[in-house]
């Protein structure tokens, strides 16, 4: 495994282990990201990145390891804070069903301004006929796509990912790693669970995750040539 | 019987009242929507409240509204304190509807019978004047101000709660945290807070209401609680659980429905009062003001 | 490595056996107890606490409806037996008119399960209520008696009440026991999982659900018409929510939905409250109440299944 | 063979099924694709009965079903699996797939008791048969939907995005069981939005959009066909 | 239970009371009442019982219902199976009472009924007595003569859906019939019923002359309030529970109840033994302000009726029990009906049961509250002439 030492790392992590009680899910995973780069976990199924990805946004509690936030120990810090100071999460499941999705997007943006609703649709266009609908009415895809206009408008510094394109449409799809380049190109450092080897395209670097490990880390372009990983990720039928 | 003036006077008094319902159904309302607690015991907190406004008009002749203030801000810390008895508790259980029923009962029987303790057996009530005296003429009969009073604050508070769930962020944060409290503690809502602060503001609109039930219900005693919470219920249930406009609806029905009745089948008034309650969830399973849930 | 793989479904030899137990010891419990302690009336009401518990659990232990309501269908049974008698019928009939009537008004209210769970919960309790004014009214006082009260003096015999009520929970405890390891529990238990998955794996929710419901109100309606035959002289105040949090308390502290829970949850809260209320008469309420809290903090999911899993016991 | 014919359903001002018809054969796969919101779901709702039309008619076996309750139609042999699982959380593995066994297979005893086994085994979560449902992780879910769903022995399976979130190996693996199960006589009708998949399982490709149908051809037709590349696949076509 | 052996040193009196719910409010006093009989009769060394020879002390067993009937049913087979109680009182009122009727019938068990007046707790029983109130179709006895003395030929007449109440209003009617009386508004509430809004703009559009209104202390409270509430001016109200537990509207409801209508029992009554020779009868007991120095001391409150009848059943009790004999429960019963009943009158009243155990002396007394401003009271007695202190001032003044 090689790692990549960053001088001026906005996350790090620390000899994580995490879990849900007595059950043991993330090992010893250490995982640094340098300002404004965008890391992609792949993984299989239970590999442990939505549990890596919880744990560093505060909703799990780790049961050994440090997160360091810009410098900052947030180890012991509940996940609003972190969220507050710019640690962000979605999560693969994140609307709100019983509000409208106009709520859902000020909920994220932590602003009670009609403004931030306007910005949304304007990248998300789909959105606007069912901004006064509850969220529970919309198709799964139409979910993940709200997902990713909350992303955006909490305006976050690190921004946590996780799945955003399950379920959804190849073209959805492919509007996704637009999304994801434009939050990029915004500034925010992105670290992205997923297993869909598009999203290598954005990537700068890549972890590969395995029984809670971290089994391979380096730079986008190396990770993808990687024989492994073609043939666990990009295998063609 | 000249039944036109009688069914308008009845119209009036039922609205009247019916803010007052539906200002006394609301505390149990939120909790439930925000918390998922079903607080069997919100008759008694509203008998407490009731109490709290006889005990300080007795000894401070201190006016019903006053009292209200008063019952609120002491609420708000019983609140803060039964919150961390119970709520994190039954959170984590595996029906946390059903089992909060059941603890709320057991704080419902404990209130009761320390109420009885403390107040004894005898009904107490308090004289109209304690809130205002006198009466205005409408339809040829008299309309206690101290309703018309009462509704006022009534709606006030029903405007306050509304402008709180729905227009500012700590109640746009309160039903986030309801419905993912995952997802809404990953974007920055501080879910304990939030929820602590609405369920004590629940409890405190339970102790807040009940400086008015004297009014409302003639008296006040210990065993009480148990006819006020089944009303308050209702009034909740033919709005929609979990949304407080609704309790509007919901308490504005009671009160009218049940003053006509009273006018014409006085003996059956509460049996067609719950009859048309059933009819209308029948009607409306998720309440007059629920919406259709996506089930698949 | 797991044991074997056993079928959840079907009543062999093994829960033959273990009804028998039951039953046994349910009737060392309700034949002798009476001779130890002579209070047939503290017997015969645990007898109908327990019946109401085994009604509880077949809805709420099986489909997770929990009827706030539910003495409703209690009441009815003792009134049931009332207006029969008014109505002129042989009283053997009066009973089999109670039920019924019961059984009349659970199927008006099987609307009510197009409620969500705790709708459905409280709706109930609107329904008690409504039965509760109707019954008192001087408007249909004729038949119900009204606020008057009624009476069944006339076919008292407390002694035939007793032995009655004994055989009748039998039965109950015996239906319980053939629905929880029949197709019919595991649909039921389907249901409470999710209605909607079950339709679309071919359960009728609907009719399944609604047997559940009657057969969970005709238990209700037997407890009554035995309570009412039993004390002989009642009152509109039977239909109690008082009786109804009990028996749900009982039932959940038992363990709803397991074949023990309702007896265990019914013998020793029953003899709690008698005992509490004899010696400590005062904090009765207070004691019970805190009592209750305890108990759903810190045993929610009820004695047999803390038994089962601190005392390794396997109670069914 | 079930035909679905000019079926509506709006859901207030939204049209979300606007006059759509199709039909399936035993033993034939057939894929239902389109955009997020296309109405896919729906579709799936008003044929097994979890939704009713607002206009047009639903045959199985010449036999119309459109009023028939969702019950029904399960024992008649319509199996589905659901986009977001809903498996009964209180019943264990074992438990879940007995349910379809015995009232949607119609099996009694020991056969209900064999018959969802052998799915635990062919879907392979066998292992898990005695834990709670609620256990499984999402993954799991959908498997468990699928042995459900196989152990009502059905006539016509319908499959909603069970891939989403699956390996490639498992992805594999799961469409050559698709393909097994047809092979049996089963008429499958596969939504999903991994077209690797699609192409895989299906013989015949149906492209949905807003409700209504856009085009169906083979998967070659389709992934070439512009209309579907504009509002479905995107400029590059398929994944890679 | 009848057989005592004479080790025994004293008598048991099993009680069934309410610390809490709907009934606590009144069955406290009563059993306090009874508590307070108690302990004066052991003040006085006990009863002499002859089967024995020497003074017997009490001992009172109490068990509580909470208000709850079935629990009742258990308290009372407790007392009588477990206990083996001489004496079994009941809880207050007909619903609490009623558990105890048939069962204590069909064991032989005489069952002193201290306020359960329900009138059909008294066919085919041979065991029951009821000590306080009248049975319930001589608890309106006075009221039809007291109106037609007014010159009142309409009423209207609201009451409550419950045993006490309706009985009351079923044998009301008769007897304003008899006077040519109309009913011109008939109508029975729910007993938790406390909002009378409308109830009452609804009677005042008929003008009756008079209004009754039959219910609990509630339903009384909150009927007063209402009408002085919306200024509903009416002649006459009549409500149940002033003549009972006066103290208590007078502090809750002091400018309501002044100039209303009640029926009126001790201690707003008071029974002498001037009284009492005067009709030939036996004073028993202290008098009423000897009882009321004795409450005093024991509960720190002032008595009200209920209080007086709890008292008032031991008393009966314990002259039952001295003229009997013997603890015998028939033995008891038979020594009611020919040595105590029509010939002794208490701080209650005249005691008068017929064979059957109604109670059919004590007679409630139609009177009209004043409250004046310095929260004083008087109560003004006024029909029948026998009784009658004042005259009605009808119509009552309005504010
Ligand atoms: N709430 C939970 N309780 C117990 N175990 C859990 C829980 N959530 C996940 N697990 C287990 O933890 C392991 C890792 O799960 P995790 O969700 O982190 O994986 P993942 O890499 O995100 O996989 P996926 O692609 O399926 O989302 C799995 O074996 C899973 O079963
Ligand atoms: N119960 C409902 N209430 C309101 N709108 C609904 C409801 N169910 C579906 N819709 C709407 O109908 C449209 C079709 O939804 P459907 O779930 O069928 O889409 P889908 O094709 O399955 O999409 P996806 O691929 O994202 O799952 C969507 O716009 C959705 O918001
Ligand atoms: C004290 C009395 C007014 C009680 C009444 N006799 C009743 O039976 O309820
Ligand atoms: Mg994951
Ligand atoms: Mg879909």
């Amino acid at each position: 495994m090689r790692r990549v030492q960053s001088n001026n790392p906005i996350l790090e992590v620390k000899g994580l282990w995490a879990g849900y009680g007595k059950l043991v899910v993330v090992r010893d995973l250490s995982l640094s990201l340098e300002r404004g780069t965008t890391t992609l976990i792949l993984g299989l199924n239970g590999a442990g990145k939505t549990t890596t990805l919880k744990t560093i946004a505060g909703i799990l509690p780790a049961i050994k390891g440090s997160v360091t936030f810009e410098g900052k120990d947030v180890t012991h810090t509940p996940s609003f804070q972190r969220a507050r100071m710019g640690l962000v999460m979605i999560t693969d499941n994140p609307v709100f069903p019983d509000m409208t999705v106009s709520d859902n997007i000020k909920l994220a943006a932590r602003t009670g301004d009609s403004r931030v609703v306007q910005e949304a649709v304007k990248y998300f266009p789909e959105l606007s006929k069912f901004l006064s609908f509850r969220a529970a009415s919309l198709s799964g895809g139409q979910r993940k796509m709200l997902a990713m206009a909350m992303a955006m408008v909490s305006k976050p510094k690190v921004l946590l990912l996780d799945e955003p394109s399950t379920g959804l449409s190849p073209l959805m799809v492919s509007k996704v790693v637009g999304y994801v380049k434009l939050l990029k190109s915004l500034g925010i450092t992105i670290l992205l669970a997923e297993q869909n080897p598009s999203f290598i395209s954005v990537a700068d670097y890549v972890m590969v995750m395995e029984m809670g490990r971290a089994k391979i880390f380096g730079r986008a372009e190396e990770v993808g040539k990687l024989e492994d990983v073609r043939k666990t990720f990009f295998q063609v039928t | 019987m000249n039944a036109g003036p009688l069914v308008g006077y009845a119209l009036v008094v039922g609205l009247l009242e019916g803010l007052y319902f539906a200002f006394m159904a609301l505390g149990l309302n939120l909790v439930f929507g925000v918390v998922r607690m079903v607080n069997i015991a919100h008759g008694d907190l509203i008998v407490m409240g009731g109490y709290l406004a006889f005990v300080l008009f007795s000894a401070f002749k201190l006016n019903s509204l006053g009292s209200m203030v008063a019952a609120f801000l002491l609420f708000f810390v019983v609140g803060i304190a039964l919150y961390y008895v119970l709520v994190p508790r039954l959170q984590g259980s595996s029906d946390p509807e059903m089992f909060s029923f059941i603890a709320f009962f057991g704080i419902s029987m404990f209130i009761e019978a320390i109420a009885t303790l403390i107040f004894g057996e005898y009904p107490l009530s308090l004289p109209f004047s304690a809130l205002l005296g006198g009466s205005v003429e409408f339809m040829g009969h008299g309309i206690p101000k101290a309703f018309i009073v009462m509704a006022g604050v009534s709606a006030a508070v029903l405007v306050l709660t509304y402008y709180y769930l729905e227009m500012t962020g700590l109640g746009r944060a309160t039903r986030a945290m309801m419905q993912n409290p995952e997802q809404s503690a990953a974007l920055g809502v501080n879910s304990k807070l939030v929820a602590l602060f609405a369920f004590s503001y629940g409890i405190a609109l339970a102790g807040a209401a009940g400086a008015f039930t004297p009014y409302v219900f003639g008296n006040i005693y210990a065993a009480a609680g148990t006819q006020i919470t089944a009303i308050a219920f209702t009034i909740v249930i033919i709005g929609a659980l979990g949304n407080p406009l609704s309790t509007v609806i919901g308490g504005l029905i009671f009160g009218v429905f049940y003053q006509v009745l009273e006018v014409f089948v006085p003996s059956l008034a509460y049996a067609i009062v719950f009859i048309a309650l059933l009819a209308i969830i029948v009607a409306k399973p998720g309440g007059l003001l629920g919406g259709e849930q996506r089930e698949v | 490595m797991r044991s074997e793989l056993r079928s959840p479904v079907g009543f062999g030899k093994r829960e033959a056996k273990e009804l028998a137990i039951l039953a046994a010891v349910l009737a060392v419990i309700f034949l002798a107890g009476p001779l130890a302690y002579r209070n047939q009336f503290f017997f015969l009401s645990m007898m109908i606490y327990m019946m109401l518990a085994f009604g509880i659990n077949m809805i709420y232990g099986f489909t997770g409806y929990l009827p706030f309501g539910y003495t409703v269908f209690y009441g009815l049974g003792a009134y049931g037996v009332y207006i029969g008698l008014v109505l002129g019928l042989h009283p053997a009939l009066a009973f089999i008119f109670s039920i019924a009537i019961s059984m009349a008004v659970a199927a008006v209210l099987l609307p009510l399960f197009r409620l969500r769970s705790h709708y459905f919960a409280i709706a109930t309790l609107a329904a008690l209520l409504a039965v509760n004014y109707l019954v008192a009214s001087s408007e249909l006082a004729r038949w119900t008696g009204g606020g008057k009260g009624a009476s069944l003096v006339t076919i008292y015999d407390p002694n035939l009440t007793y032995y009655v009520t004994f055989v009748l929970l039998l039965v109950f405890l015996a239906v319980t026991s053939l629905v929880k390891y029949s197709r019919y529990g595991l649909a039921l238990r389907a249901i409470r999982g999710s209605a909607l998955t079950a339709s679309m794996d071919g359960v009728n929710v609907p009719l399944i659900r609604g047997l559940a419901w009657l057969i969970s109100a005709l238990m209700a309606a037997v407890a009554g018409a035995m309570y009412g035959w039993y004390v002989s002289f009642f009152y509109p105040d039977i239909f109690s929510v008082a009786t109804d949090v009990y028996v749900i308390t009982y039932a959940i502290f038992g363990g709803a939905g397991t074949l023990t829970g309702p007896i265990l949850g019914s013998i020793i809260l029953s003899s709690v409250y008698q005992f509490i209320g004899i010696y400590y008469t005062e904090y009765l309420n207070i004691v019970f109440g805190i009592l209750l809290v305890l108990l759903i903090l810190f045993m929610p999911r009820g004695l047999v299944d803390l038994l089962n899993r601190k005392a390794h016991l396997r109670l069914p | 063979m079930l035909e679905a014919e000019s079926l509506v359903k709006s859901f207030g001002k939204l049209i979300a099924v606007d006059h759509f018809s199709m039909n399936i054969e035993r033993g034939e796969v057939k894929a239902l694709i389109g955009p997020n919101g296309a109405g896919k779901t729906t579709f799936v709702n008003l044929v097994t009965g979890a939704l009713t039309p607002d206009e047009g008619r639903i045959r199985l076996d010449s036999r119309c079903i459109v009023r028939l309750p969702s019950y029904k139609r399960a024992r008649l042999g319509i199996a589905r699996t659901y986009q977001i699982p809903k498996p009964y959380p209180n019943l264990t593995v074992l438990e879940n797939v007995m349910v379809s066994s015995i009232y949607a297979a119609g099996l009694e005893g020991e056969d209900a008791m064999s018959a969802a086994v052998e799915a635990l085994k062919y879907v392979g979560i066998y292992n898990m048969a005695d834990k709670l449902a609620s256990e499984l992780n999402a993954e799991q879910q959908k498997l468990l939907d699928f042995a459900r769903a196989l152990a009502a022995r059905p006539k016509y399976l319908l499959i909603d995005e069970i891939g989403a979130g699956l390996s490639v190996d498992e992805l594999e693996g799961l469409a050559s069981k698709i393909r097994a199960v047809a092979k049996q006589g089963v008429g499958v009708l596969y939504i999903g939005h991994i077209m690797k998949m699609v192409k895989s399982v299906a013989d015949w490709v149906i492209v949905m959009n807003e409700g209504r149908k856009v085009t169906e051809g083979t998967y070659d037709d389709i992934a070439n066909n512009e209309e579907v590349i504009k509002i479905y696949l995107g400029e590059k076509g398929a994944v890679e | 239970i009848s057989t005592k052996k004479p080790s025994v040193k004293y008598i048991t009196i099993g009680v069934v009371y309410d610390s809490s719910g709907e009934f606590a409010s009144s069955s406290m006093p009563e059993y306090e009442g009874l508590e307070l009989w108690a302990s004066w009769v052991n003040s006085h060394g006990g009863i002499y019982v002859k089967q024995y020879g020497r003074n017997l002390t009490v001992k009172v067993i109490a068990l509580n219902a909470a208000s709850n009937p079935s629990t009742a049913e258990s308290d009372y087979e407790t007392l009588v199976n477990t206990y083996h109680v001489d004496v079994l009182v009941a809880d207050f009122g007909s619903v609490m009472t009623a558990p105890a009727v048939s069962f204590t019938n069909a064991s032989h068990v005489l069952l002193w009924d201290v306020t359960g007046s329900s009138f059909k707790f008294f066919t085919n029983n041979n065991y029951i007595i009821l000590t306080s109130l009248p049975v319930s179709p001589y608890f309106v006895l006075y009221v039809p003569g007291f109106l037609h003395m007014l010159g009142i030929h309409n009423v209207a007449v609201v009451y409550d859906d419950n045993d006490f109440n309706a009985y009351q209003a079923y044998f009301l009617a008769p007897g304003l019939s008899s006077y040519g009386i109309k009913v011109v508004y008939n109508t029975s509430v729910a007993t938790s019923t406390s909002q009378y809004t409308s109830l009452v703009a609804a009677i005042e559009s008929l003008h009756p002359q008079a209004v009754l209104e039959l219910g609990y202390p509630t339903n009384d409270e909150a009927f007063l309030s209402q009408v002085e509430a919306s200024h509903a001016c009416f002649p006459l109200v009549l409500t149940n529970f002033p003549g009972q537990l006066l103290p208590i509207f007078v502090s809750s409801e002091p400018t309501a109840v002044n100039g209303t209508f009640t029926l009126a029992y001790p201690p707003i009554v008071e029974y002498t033994p001037q009284v009492a020779s005067k009709l030939g009868l036996q004073w028993f007991g202290p008098t009423l302000p000897q009882f009321e120095s004795m409450w005093v001391n024991f509960t720190h409150t002032s008595p009200n009726f209920l209080a007086i009848a709890g008292f008032n059943a031991g008393l009966i009790i314990q002259l039952a029990i001295q003229d009997a004999g013997t603890l015998n429960q028939a033995a008891l019963k038979q020594a009611v009906l020919s040595d105590v009943s029509g010939k002794v009158m208490t701080i209650d009243g005249i005691f008068n049961v017929t064979s059957n155990g109604m109670q059919v002396g004590e007679n409630p007394i139609p009177a009209q509250v004043f409250v004046w401003p310095n929260g004083t009271t008087t109560v003004n007695l006024l029909y029948p002439s026998e009784y009658a202190n004042a005259t009605a001032i009808y119509p009552e003044p309005c504010p």
